[in-house]
């Protein structure tokens, strides 16, 4: 049989199949649809140390093959996380990740350390490129100076598997990638969304009430593909990729470009169901090509 | 209430008017229990304009045909090529999505609808009748040839039009109906335009009564997975998708 | 009636829709299709110093609302175009401006002066944008200091309009925009290509043979306009908008965001007539919404 | 030859086996001179995976009719798309594009053509038979249920079949069809598989006779405006959609 099963730098994955955070809310509205234990892990909602409101209503539109959201990282704060909701998710037999998100260094270092208390909580994504904050959320993931300093402290409070989520907004991501490896991240995770607008023409107004917001779904995916591609020749620890993937084509096409494991975000949206689909896909894959394990179609892409 | 994703096939498009028509959809396995005010997310195939689901109310469920009806308005492109399907077609749902409007009993109770906003209010109008209320609606309309489906409400209770141009029924729009000054009711809900909704949350304040109403928003999931779709409340951001689309206007900031 | 003029510093357009670089050939591959002197103004091939024979095959790969293209700026070299081409399209009665492209600072002068020569041609737009050249092309957009030095040094040469053409490829797009006023540019045009990949996970191998490539068309429409709007708050010189431009509507939200004109390029593959299509949907749109001058509309969005 | 941007709207669809069809269209104005070896480029609505159009051989004119015949193998969202059209859709070409076969005089012609390359041969082989020339045509397929309108090629002289498990004419390739070795031929054109082409090459090569080939590539516009869809000649890259599809092969670097 083919062996799904992904090691990325001690956090044990049963295939490469993630949720992307802020897309499958805490794993529990998927409950209804799918059985989510069948996952290689699930990255819950972006967790910040204060509880945030997010940002205004309008804070979605939909764009060419895409969708544009500015949500702002909407959440209760990590306390309400660990004393309410963790409790309620943690029987979950997968790797539940917290994506961990700040406007300053000591927020980050705060919400990470709290978080590393948790048991079943075996790793965070630590958030240093969502575009929808305006206090320097993003603005710490696009400059290789401010990402090392944020992963750097946090790397000193947190202990288990970090993850580093970057940014595609910056003119060479692997440079980004090379300094939060350089700090101790265990692993990257890329795209967050591409910062993009959307007007509508009628009424003379932007759609969003932040007026730019973050771009995600099969639009992104040329980029976000690229990307992985650069930061695989770049670095040594493992890639997490995600950007547009709707199915286990896609997946397969982040694995040959270098990831180890894949998230799946706005798809979820489209089909509840995807992520169960596209493990299955990725499984029929394997037994086509005869490829036992998985590992072995990391970066795997042929070129003469 | 169990979230599912399933397919449909389509019985019956009904064209209404130039702008509306209604989607009679089966579906393969028995329908679970819905509730008025909940709606359904359709995925709209075959369409490059279309990436995400659409939101509809449920217009009206027939459990012994085991089928959902939806009342559509042509907007945009997926709209519609909902517009377009034919007997047979498949439809993919997920659904029963959103909380419902709440059921008294023994109450008189006044349902106003206008647009597309009058999509829950049949099936509502059902459930208040078999709670045994007293049920009256009012539906505003532009004019006569939008004032559709009076019989199927009339099954439920009194069905009043207003008509903005004054080709049927009281003239103007329905909150300006004679029978809110005339009569007295306990309970009002409202689905359609925000102004509407809001003349008629005041005309609730006014006389005192609840008043429960439908809200829309920008929607990416349906089922409370993305929070693109809240909407400001006394008590912070909440989604229309799953605390809502149906509110108590006490709750809300208007 | 309404008034579809564009004054961009001194060069003056008809109307605000021009035609993309490389993809509209050299205007005569349109002329079965549409009348070219209706247009705004045209932008030729990109056009180098030497001769080019552009990348191998494949060069194309269709993406989710858009596509991948690897051409390379094949093009005959500068030489040519003035001898060769420039007598033979030099009869439309619109604006024709080169693209002119280069790998060193040496090329971008040379291709200039000679341009710079012909009567007809009223404006170039420098690319240093692009990302299918491995010797630099692109890298001189992706940073101020590069960026500067080369229309600092074109600037010296070409004594017409100067229209600089971005890259979407960086963190910040409107500080190079701003390095690129302070030179001298009399405009700037943006976005380019954004760097993607495409993959076909059947034969496990890139669908491009050049690996990576530039997206273009309806998918990079949300990026691009956000550019524009960034960009607009920045600097004081007109900007020209293009990216995945398919209609009148998405014409206007980039003049609403702060383009004076626009620009068509991928659209023109699926409908070679788009271009006067669009012409006619903004005179419409003014029509309909009342607005008498076009340049009412320039980064006339309604922000509360 | 002026090219064109026209709707046209479907007369017919015939299945010719599990994967390939055909597909009727006619225009509403006048078509103009189409040569053999042209492609049309079509585009496919109502899909969420064709952003480009995509490009097919005219694969017969009818001007009586006002008609163009294209013969389509479904391989993606695209070719599957067409397969589901029906009288009375429309369809938008750009056409016609592309050069041409030559067409020889009073010389003994041999058309090869494999899998959905045979597309531009009928057209072929009636204009080369007007022409005053003797045609053999050999199509290669698969098995004898893929070899079909067998009618049509024999109305412009004669047609043979290899199947490549022997179920029907010569076993093998067209390549190793016995005529190959027992008769000399003039010309030879082919389109297909690149492999099967590049066999045919050698044929003529080793014969000294002329050969021209039909290449296919990725295209984005398909009239010269992009040269995403070059191929290398001796000369330099060549756009496949302008200065082919039809080459000499004396011109290619094969
Ligand atoms: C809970 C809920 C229930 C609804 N019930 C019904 C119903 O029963 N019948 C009915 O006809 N319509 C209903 N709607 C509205 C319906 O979802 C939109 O009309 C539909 O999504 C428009 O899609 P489109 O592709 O036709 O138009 P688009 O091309 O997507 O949009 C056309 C215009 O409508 C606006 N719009 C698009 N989607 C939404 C949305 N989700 N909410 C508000 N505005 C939007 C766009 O901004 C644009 O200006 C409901 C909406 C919600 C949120
Ligand atoms: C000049 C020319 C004439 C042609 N004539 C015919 C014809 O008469 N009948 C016919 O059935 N087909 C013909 N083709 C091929 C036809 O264009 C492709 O099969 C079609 O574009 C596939 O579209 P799709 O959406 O079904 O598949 P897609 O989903 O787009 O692609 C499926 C697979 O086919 C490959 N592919 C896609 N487009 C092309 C292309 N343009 N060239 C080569 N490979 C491609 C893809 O890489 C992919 O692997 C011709 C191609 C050219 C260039
Ligand atoms: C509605 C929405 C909310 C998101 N919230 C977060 C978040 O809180 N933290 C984060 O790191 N990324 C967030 N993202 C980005 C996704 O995790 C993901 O990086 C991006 O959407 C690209 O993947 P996709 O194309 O599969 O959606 C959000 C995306 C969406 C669409
Ligand atoms: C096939 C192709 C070739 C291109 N060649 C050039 C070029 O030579 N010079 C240039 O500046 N931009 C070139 N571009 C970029 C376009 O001019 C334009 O910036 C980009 O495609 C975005 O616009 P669009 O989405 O409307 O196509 C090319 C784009 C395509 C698709
Ligand atoms: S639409 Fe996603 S949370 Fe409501
Ligand atoms: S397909 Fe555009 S030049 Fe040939």
């Amino acid at each position: 049989m083919v062996n799904l099963e992904v090691n990325l730098k001690g956090l044990s994955l049963k295939n490469p199949v993630m949720t992307a955070s802020g897309t499958f809310g805490y794993g529990e509205e998927f409950d209804d649809f799918i059985d989510i234990d069948r996952l290689g892990g699930i990255l819950v909602k972006g967790t910040t140390r204060h509880h945030r409101e997010g940002n205004p209503y309008p804070r979605m539109a939909e764009t060419p093959s895409g969708m544009l959201n500015a949500v702002g990282l909407q959440n209760k704060g990590v306390e309400n996380f660990c004393n309410d909701i963790y409790p309620r998710i943690k029987h979950y037999n997968t790797n539940i990740l917290v994506n961990v998100s700040g406007s300053t260094i000591e927020d980050y270092i705060e919400t990470a350390s709290m978080i590393n208390e948790l048991d079943r909580i075996p790793a965070i994504e630590l958030n240093i490129s969502c575009p929808n904050v305006k206090e320097g959320g993003m603005a710490f993931g696009t400059s290789c100076v401010s990402a090392a300093s944020v992963v750097k402290a946090v790397r000193k409070v947190y202990n288990k598997h970090l993850m580093v989520k970057l940014s595609p907004n910056v003119t060479d991501i692997s440079e980004i990638a090379k300094a939060v490896e350089a700090e101790g991240a265990d692993s990257v995770s890329l795209i967050n969304t591409l910062l993009g607008m959307a007007i509508d023409a009628e009424s003379r107004r932007p759609l969003l009430s932040t007026i730019t917001g973050g771009l995600s779904g099969p639009c992104v995916k040329p980029v976000a593909l690229r990307m992985v591609w650069q930061v695989f020749r770049a670095i040594n620890i493992p890639i997490i990729g995600l950007g547009g993937i709707m199915n286990a084509k896609d997946a397969i096409e982040f694995i040959l470009a270098g990831a180890s494991a894949i998230q799946i975000g706005t798809a979820n949206f489209i089909d509840p169901q995807v992520t169960v689909k596209v493990v299955e896909g990725i499984k029929e894959y394997m037994i086509r090509h005869k490829v036992q394990n998985i590992s072995d179609l990391v970066g795997a892409l042929e070129i003469q | 209430m169990k979230k599912l994703v399933q397919d449909f096939e389509v019985l019956h498009r009904e064209e209404l008017n130039d702008e509306h028509f209604t989607l009679e959809i089966r579906a393969y396995e028995p329908l679970p229990e819905i509730k008025p005010g909940q709606f359904v997310n359709v995925l709209v195939e075959n369409s490059t304009q279309t990436f995400l689901r659409r939101p509809l109310s449920i217009h009206f469920v027939d459990y012994e045909k085991n089928s959902i009806k939806l009342y559509i308005k042509r907007i945009g492109e997926g709209t519609k090529k909902l517009g377009t399907l034919v007997s047979g077609d498949k439809l993919n749902l997920v659904f029963p999505l959103g909380n419902q409007y709440s059921i008294p009993s023994s109450s008189k109770t006044l349902l106003i609808g206008g647009g597309c906003g009058v999509a829950p209010l049949l099936y509502l109008a059902k459930h208040l009748k078999e709670a045994g209320n007293e049920v009256t609606t009012i539906l505003g309309v532009r004019s006569a040839i939008d004032a559709v489906e009076m019989d199927a409400y009339k099954a439920y209770g009194r069905i009043l039009v207003t008509t903005e141009d004054g080709s049927l029924g009281d003239k103007g729009y329905p909150t300006q109906h004679s029978i809110l000054t005339n009569e007295n009711f306990d309970y009002t809900f409202t689905c359609g335009p925000e102004p509407m909704m809001k003349a008629v949350a005041r005309y609730a304040k006014e006389k005192n009564i609840p008043c429960e109403v439908s809200l829309e928003n920008t929607m990416a999931c349906g089922f409370g997975a993305c929070l693109c779709c809240v909407t400001p409340t006394k008590t912070g951001n909440k989604c229309v998708c799953t605390e809502g689309p149906v509110f108590n206007i006490n709750d809300l900031t208007w």
